[in-house]
């Protein structure tokens, strides 16, 4: 019967951690949107709620009472399937993510490659959105969103391989508790990569040539409405959450940290790492396509590789 | 321990899958649902569209995937060994050295090729 | 009859869906959705991996194939022919070929039914640092040539897909 | 164990099935790589029945997901050369060889 408990309580972590995407999605749209208010010197949401704290509620509510317009010609189900596909395999992601030190769904002993594998079926999800809808710019941002998502896909790869190659373990757990000195410390090119990469597959700006609205509308989501493109935003801001908390884990030491308790300095690090991606995402103006190739694979990857061989030299010293 | 864990991460997935799935079912009854040929249209700006989004793409698509897969699975490759490297002799890292170096011979010809190249 | 063990359940329960998905992508008119029953095929390898104590290697599967050839795949199909459809030839021969597959098939599970196999063995604990030691210890040179086969991969397939450009 | 030789060998079936009948070009591919997988999920699943501790059985799984991936690229890009150079990748339309 132990089976069941533990089908079961994978069921409820599910649920849990479910919710927990949809609150941050929430949370962050809204310090977001103040966050790019204040950059641009507007006060942003202010009317809903007290300092328009319920903004994003109403718009919750909204979303959910909106028609969900499928385009005549649409693919029935690589319609239905594509936000499906982008956002689960985000939120699956989640299984392996220690929230503060010993908090985790469940430690995999291959948690590092769970979390980069599972999250790479989500191009797929991409590129069924963007074929099924049947429009000009969903088509087209689709297949950029891939292209880029696959560019950037190694160079992050890679980064983590150097923190692998020092820690000596794949499990996202073991890797905080053998982590004396941050490996930021030890591999920063390899930490900036991370970032760097996290931001581009997300497709949030300064590379968000997939949904550049002065060009293609909405890039993949132009022709979706209501709930299923929400979907796209939790698969986003979720995203940008684990984003943060995996380098939070494999840089910057998880819990460590004088005064405040473990937890108290995962959340704030975590949290630090999620303002910073937005105010990258509000201050640097977005990359033009070719750019952005060039950025992976000619400055990026080049990078991650030098981070792999500084990881050879940290190992030798550490011995 | 392996049992558990895929019995786990399935719950974990069917809840994740189950859940948005439930969600968008009962609000399509709530929903308003008035179908109109305009509506069904793909959007270009309120033009008519131009053209179908059927048609055969830019070939650099292709070059780009094609180079991901290699390093895919160099980068895979490489977690296998990662990990035990700290436990191992220095020639076990030079080997894996010599792996990266041979994918890596793979970049420099894309690079020198000009495959890198976006057009 | 006794209650079946969790992890036959689970063996078959993916085994199902990797014939059905494997059935449903050879069979498929629309080939888009073949791709994506395809995927499914692969994610239910991946599981049948996990259980069998391959997780490290379930992992790669879902890596490897799902986030790259299946993409490669959907490029390949977006760059040629993105809207058709083509039914599988149900020609003449489509029959014969089908008899024979299954013919095939069929002489394996017959072999398999009557060859004895040892008892499953209990999966070995510190697999995954076993598996690096195998891949730079005994196995080190194929290792090293997945290396070569690797970079030969980029220059035959730049060189075919970009043609003679002068 | 004689059940995922059952299934490995279904899946094979089938593989074989489509690599002969499908005349898209991708498709093709598709049922290659359904043989291939099949394949492997035998070596995973026999690794477990001799010598689990020496891994041979998932070192050549992984070499062989190395291989397959090596193949699909490699094979792909025939087929868009192939495209490239004829406006198809309907298989019975390409007789190179016919002249």
């Amino acid at each position: 019967m132990s089976a069941l408990f533990t089908f079961l309580w994978g069921f409820a972590m599910g649920v849990i951690l479910l919710s927990l995407v949809g609150g941050f999605t929430a949370g962050f749209i809204l310090v977001e949107r103040k966050v790019s208010a204040r950059m641009q010197m507007r006060i942003g949401p202010v009317h809903t709620g007290p300092h328009g704290l319920l903004q994003t509620v109403a718009d919750m509510i909204k979303l959910m009472m909106k028609e969900d317009v499928r385009p005549a010609r649409a693919d029935r189900v690589a319609f239905n399937l594509g936000p499906l596909l982008t956002a689960v395999p985000a939120v699956m992601s989640f299984v392996v993510l220690p929230l503060g030190a010993g908090v985790v769904a469940r430690d995999l002993n291959v948690g590092v490659l769970y979390f980069l594998a599972v999250p790479s079926i989500s191009v797929v999800g991409l590129v069924m959105a963007g074929w099924a809808s049947y429009d000009n710019y969903s088509f087209l941002g689709g297949l950029r969103a891939a292209a880029q998502f696959i560019s950037y896909e190694i160079p992050r790869t890679l980064s983590v391989v150097g923190v692998v190659v020092v820690a000596g373990t794949l499990s996202t757990v073991r890797i905080m508790e053998v982590q004396t000195i941050p490996y930021a410390v030890l591999l920063p090119v390899g930490f900036v990569v991370y970032l760097i990469t996290s931001v581009a597959e997300l497709n949030r700006g300064p590379f968000d040539i997939p949904e550049a609205e002065s060009e293609i509308v909405a890039g993949f989501h132009t022709e979706y409405s209501g709930l299923r493109w929400s979907l796209f935003f939790m698969a986003e801001y979720g995203g940008m959450f684990a984003a943060s908390a995996f380098a939070t884990v494999l840089f910057l030491g998880g819990g460590a940290g004088p005064l405040l308790p473990g937890f108290a300095w995962f959340w704030l690090k975590t949290l630090a790492l999620v303002f910073v991606l937005m105010w990258v995402r509000w201050t640097l103006p977005r990359f033009r396509a070719d750019q952005l190739m060039a950025l992976a694979w000619k400055g990026l990857l080049p990078a991650a590789l030098i981070n792999l061989g500084l990881a050879f030299v940290v190992l030798f010293l550490v011995r | 321990m392996v049992v558990g864990d895929v019995i786990f991460l399935l719950g974990f997935g069917m809840a994740v899958v189950i859940l948005p799935v439930a969600t968008l079912g009962v609000l399509g009854w709530f929903r308003p649902q008035l179908p109109e040929r305009v509506k069904g249209e793909g959007y270009e700006s309120g033009m008519p569209q131009a053209s179908i989004p059927r048609r055969p793409f830019h070939m650099a698509y292709y070059n780009f995937a094609l180079i991901f897969v290699v390093f895919d699975v160099e980068a895979v490759l490489l977690f296998a060994v990662a990990g035990v490297l700290r436990d191992l002799t220095l020639g076990a890292t030079v080997k894996t050295a010599v792996f990266v170096i041979l994918v890596g011979d793979g970049l420099l010809y894309a690079w020198r090729k000009g495959a890198l190249v976006w057009r | 009859m006794s209650i079946p063990a969790p992890a036959d359940i689970l063996f078959w329960f993916f085994a199902a869906a990797a014939v059905g998905g494997a059935a449903y992508a050879v069979t498929s008119a629309h080939l888009i959705r073949s791709i994506l029953a395809f995927g499914a095929f692969l994610t239910a390898v991946a599981g049948e991996y996990y259980l069998l104590a391959a997780e490290f290697v379930a992992l790669v599967q879902i890596f490897v194939y799902v986030g790259g050839v299946l993409v490669l795949m959907l490029f390949a199909l977006m760059l040629s022919t993105p809207g058709e459809s083509q039914p599988s030839s149900l020609g003449r021969w489509s029959p014969a070929v089908g008899v024979t597959a299954v013919g095939v098939g069929a002489a394996i599970m017959i072999a398999a039914w009557h060859t004895p196999l040892p008892v499953v063995k209990e999966p070995a604990a510190g697999r995954l640092d076993h598996l690096g030691q195998a891949l730079l210890g005994d196995h080190v040179v194929v290792f090293e040539l997945v290396g070569v086969l690797l970079f030969a991969a980029v220059v035959t397939a730049l060189v075919a897909v970009r043609g003679e450009r002068r | 164990m004689t059940g995922v030789v059952f299934v490995t060998s279904l899946l094979l079936a089938l593989g074989a099935y489509g690599a002969l009948t499908r005349r898209n070009a991708v498709a093709v591919v598709i049922s290659l790589e359904i043989m291939m997988n099949a394949a492997n999920l035998n070596l995973v699943a026999f690794s477990r029945l001799h010598t689990p501790e020496l891994m041979t059985g998932q070192v050549f799984a992984l070499l062989a997901i190395a291989v397959g991936a090596c193949e699909a690229a490699v094979g792909l890009a025939l087929i868009l050369a192939v495209y490239r150079r004829y406006g198809t990748t309907d298989l019975d339309r390409i007789n190179l060889l016919r002249g």
